[in-house]
């Protein structure tokens, strides 16, 4: 055990699932970067951010394989080669640029399985950076994750700590089934104690990062860390919260969330994608489903607004959910039960 | 050029049965029977059997929404390829796929594909496998020239030739992607794309199964032998409609009648090896036989095969969830 | 008026629009067909459906444009030809495409305006059908409107009828901005009085196909008629219910929905759409939020299952929903108010 | 070859601008007070203003990651630039795109763009506009090596051909696209891909501006002409990271200082030009005063602007909605 951010926690991730099974395979532009370069360097940047450093110097170029700016080409490669044999995980670099090469998610990829009468498996993982705040305006900064959660066949994982990072990718490698993990890319300088050693953490069983009383909150990824700090600060105002990391919305551990409400008969979801269609309205509807009858106030979503995100600093902090607005709407829910009880 | 009199057979019985398979389906799908959309490959059978004459299951196809051919010529079974028409329960895909999603992996089929250009990236996966693996197999995308404008093909013609895959890119020109010309729709030619991707380029008579025979055994053994991928440009013509339900109002009368009457691979195959003393016309007949026994059962053993159970709705969308 | 298919009302729509404006265009596969070919015919398909079948007769080849097999240069082109003064029309053809040229809509047309500062102006139609119900198969069959919903910048339509659909399309000819226009290929057939005039519907007011006390139906595109349906047998049995059609996701006329579940206090949603983040997710959370007080039941969502769509014809309506499942919703929705009651 | 003295002053001030523009920003970068990627167009600077001098505001041109030189080139204002970059509301984009995303529909100028291959599309989308609008207008896609092999840029090469569209695509080729080599990731040459797609190809010296000058009459003359699409493949370098904060590790040693030592455009022009008595030295000096003076005024502003207000986070997501 030791301090590790969220970069080196998926750099072990893989580096210990290669080493343990020769088939996975890394792909991706720059995922080791020199190729073709005049100094001869191969392992010249190891990812876009990093994440990848050293990993080709390990094990070699045919199975850190740098790839020429084609997502389409090489996205279906990894379903096709996941789909024969490896255990491709490939890197997208920033999840906005599934856009050119959905379909190999959508409708190869996720629908191998069943199309094919269950004759098929297709073991690969798709990481990918998601999240604003890093400046990186409209075309870097999308939290898709509501699309992927949207397309039956996909898994999608999003780790809100270096230690769930660690765990969930070498969960997500050893998966049988086409797995997207998004990585935000404002935590990857992140630390906290991830272990040395290779560990798991299943999918589908939501984390409760804190039990409280009164308000259950649903965060995702990085949001997770901002619900914490807005409960902490509730706390103090003798307002308990439960905390539910889902960390993975598909599939997705609906019981937690219905037992937790179930308790608190209130709730609030924080999402970092934008508003229509997205995980917070998932669960809302979930809940309103499914705990209706537990419920003493209106469901309320931490959203970001209807837009594309921002590159201006300010617009940017007013676009995001916040420790801030969390503590607020908490404080909400609160008033509004405060007053069906008057 | 010597081919085996055992290839030679069962080329023919492929052909032979990708004929009747489809021929068939024609009728069958004018009586309303079978539902969804079918593309028949009619009149260019000898592309995917000259091909995949030179593959076992341990090498790697791709198809398109036209699949029947392909599937056939890869070994898919006949039987369980009627019943995935139909929709039944003993279909291939146990029918959750149909007529555009017929796949059978233990046989080195990577699936027909509803969407065009859907082939040529899963194949640059396939070839890669078969080169990490070490396993000596080759992998092929079939695709047709309405697909050759479509960017996933073109990326993955780059991408094969700067991994150095092992990998064939079968180009099926009939001429037509639906109902427009490839005149028209390609610019440029398929040679100088395929040297505008680094990789060889080959030409052959689609019509002609000798021609595709020989091209392919180049172009195959010059992938499996680690030296890149190649790009095979077939030439031939389909005999139906884009889809069931196609009156073709963009080919001239007669068109269809001509490669009938002249470039039929089946009549070209029986009479060049007939007069070469290769095979006997009796060989052929019972093959032509066989089939049309081996069709119609598959036809009556689908009609009378069970739906799929109610429960097969939710069943294997994933391995684990 | 007169007696229109869906199929007739949207070409004629088109037809109007392309004589009253001359910047209007059209492209796609095939959306005149036989371009190239032998017999010289170059209006020998009109579509794949025969959707735009003689408008290249009546406007030439300037205006009604062939395209190769290449979604993401013309939708691409379709957004740059929009930006740059002309009303391009880009027909998609099956909605599942959109895996082809995703980028185009999403990081493009859709963020032109405002990552420019509000300095541009995309006005485009991408039309395309969607649905089950065909027998075509996991890729020829989704409703993948919750996409387009969640990006913002977008406008999606999904009209209900022959009516709805050509003063809607009409509508989004003329908006400025980027619209995606969704088809139900099952409905093409259908018809019913259409007017011949020209006509606009605007975006963001739902219609109430009818109106009742005890439960609030919204249904989406073809599933509006199956509400219909349920509603009218609901009626013999005493139940009464509100249908919405919202006739456009985005913009989404919310207070008309939270209007009528004040008064019936009860919500069915029915959405073809796969089942997570959807349009039953989205309406459900916007409910559960914002007309939490007045809910006297869970809120009850008629969707199919989170698979890809089957082939097989038992298959596809196991899968689908219908009439018969929202009547039973709706009865499932009153007996859970009877037992709060209780 | 005659050029307008007025031609060959602009020209010079325009890549004068560029080199001034990027080296502060390369300078301001370190200071942390930029945010987000910023990607420079450092030794390029002949290229764009080579092309562009061709151009009009009513010609349109769509550009890269690396938009900064298309920008200045095509005439957007450098002050709006750079409070752009620094997030402010007086940007040409009032601080909601940043480096990545400017644009100007004014000048004719489509945008940068953070996707790559996103500009040839819709380069397609604007020919096809002047071609309906019959504004005798050209279209030009700059776009890199890295980015020719994204499909949508290889479709677009089709369909402009398809389309036979006043077209022009620039493959500005600096030989990385981000660390990795062109020569490791295209397979085949442009050349042959130029003629894949059915339309003439080019190449000119992208450090020489009088090449690139020669070039792009020539490519946008046919283009203009309603010949139909050209490439233009220019060679060149970048002087800088990728982004600022790339330590370009995969180049060798002194690769950059033997560039800027032997193949700066800027070096080149003044020598070419007062060599061969067209323009004096003093003019060329007076220019880089002038210039000097603008960069640092437009810094000084950028910092003192405004930050947007809080109601530009909903505004202009939609004309109405
Ligand atoms: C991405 C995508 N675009 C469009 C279609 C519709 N479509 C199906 S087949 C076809 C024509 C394909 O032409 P070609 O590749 O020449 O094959 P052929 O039908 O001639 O065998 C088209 C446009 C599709 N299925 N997928
Ligand atoms: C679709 C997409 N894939 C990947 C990236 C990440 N990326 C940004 S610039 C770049 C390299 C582009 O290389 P090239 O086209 O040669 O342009 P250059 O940077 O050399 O000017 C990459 C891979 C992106 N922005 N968009
Ligand atoms: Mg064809
Ligand atoms: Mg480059």
């Amino acid at each position: 055990m030791s301090k590790k951010s969220f970069r080196q926690a998926i750099n072990e991730a893989l580096r210990q699932e290669m080493r343990r099974d020769p088939r996975v395979i890394l792909m991706g532009e720059d995922v080791a970067g020199g190729r073709g370069g005049t100094s001869g360097v191969k392992d010249a940047w190891g990812g876009v951010l990093g994440v990848t450093k050293g990993l080709l110097t390990e094990f070699g170029e045919d199975r850190v394989l740098d790839t020429p700016i084609s997502e389409a080409s090489y996205i279906g490669a990894a379903a096709g080669a996941a789909a024969t044999g490896l255990r491709p995980v490939a890197e997208l670099m920033f999840v906005d640029f599934i856009g050119s090469c959905l379909d190999q998610v959508l409708n190869q990829a996720a629908k191998f399985r069943y199309m094919f009468g269950g004759k098929a498996r297709t073991p690969m993982v798709i990481r990918a950076m998601y999240g604003a705040g890093f400046n990186a305006a409209a075309q870097h900064s999308q939290s898709l994750y509501p699309l992927f959660t949207h397309i039956p066949g996909l898994k999608v994982v999003i780790p809100s700590s270096p230690y769930e990072a660690k765990g969930l990718l070498i969960e997500a490698i050893r998966d049988d089934d086409p797995v997207i993990f998004l990585e935000n890319k404002v935590m990857y300088d992140e630390e906290e104690d991830v272990p040395d050693e290779s560990y798991t953490i299943p999918f589908g069983e939501a984390n409760l990062t804190r039990e409280g009383e009164d308000v259950t909150i649903v965060a995702i990824g990085r949001m997770v860390g901002m619900a914490n700090e807005a409960a902490d600060r509730l706390e103090k105002q003798g307002i308990t919260c439960t905390v539910i990391d889902p960390r993975t919305t598909s599939p997705f551990d609906e019981d937690t969330i219905l037992e937790c409400v179930e308790e608190t008969g209130r709730l609030v979801v924080v999402d970092e994608s934008s508003p229509r269609c997205n995980m917070a309205c998932d669960i809302s509807a979930l809940v309103a489903e499914r705990a209706f009858g537990a419920l003493k106030a209106p469901i309320v979503r931490v959203v970001p607004p209807h837009t594309p995100v921002p590159f201006s600093t300010p617009l940017e902090k007013l676009y995001m959910p916040s420790a801030e607005k969390i503590e607020a709407a908490v404080k909400n829910v609160m008033k509004q039960h405060a007053r069906e009880v008057a | 050029m010597q081919i085996a009199r055992e290839t030679l057979l069962q080329s023919y019985r492929a052909m032979r049965t990708i004929r009747a398979f489809e021929e068939r389906l024609h009728v069958e799908f004018a009586t309303g029977e079978i539902p969804g959309f079918v593309h028949l490959y009619c009149g260019e059978e000898a592309s995917a059997v000259g091909v995949c004459a030179h593959l076992t299951d341990n090498d790697t196809i791709a198809s398109t929404h036209r699949g029947h051919g392909h599937c056939i010529a890869k070994g898919v079974d006949v039987g369980g390829m009627m019943a995935e028409i139909y929709g039944r329960q003993t279909g291939v895909c146990r029918g959750k796929g149909g007529s555009m999603h017929i796949a059978d992996l233990s046989k080195g089929m990577l699936g027909a594909n509803g969407i065009v250009g859907g082939g040529p990236p899963l194949i640059c996966g396939a070839a890669l496998s078969h080169k990490t693996l070490k396993d000596n197999g080759v992998a092929i995308a079939f695709y047709g020239d309405g697909a050759s404008n479509e960017g996933f093909t073109l990326e993955s013609l780059n991408l094969a030739s700067v991994w150095k895959l092992p990998a064939v890119f079968v180009v099926e020109d009939n001429g037509y992607g639906e109902a427009t010309g490839a005149s028209y729709a390609c610019a440029g030619t398929q040679k100088d794309r395929a040297a505008g991707f680094g990789m060889p380029y080959m030409e052959c008579d689609g019509t002609d199964f000798f021609s595709v025979y020989e091209s392919a055994r180049e172009a195959i053994d010059y992938a499996r032998s680690g030296k890149g991928p190649v790009m095979l440009h077939v030439h031939l013509s389909r005999w139906y409609g884009h889809f069931e339900g196609d009156a073709m109002t963009y080919r001239v009368a007669g068109e269809v009648a001509e490669q009938k009457e002249h470039h039929d691979c089946l009549k070209h195959f029986r009479e060049r090896v007939t007069s070469a003393g290769l095979l006997e016309a009796t060989a052929l007949d019972d093959i032509d036989a066989a089939v049309a026994d081996e069709v119609e059962s598959s036809v009556i053993a689908a009609k009378a095969a069970p739906w799929p159970e109610d429960s097969a709705l939710m069943a294997d969308v994933y391995v684990k969830y």
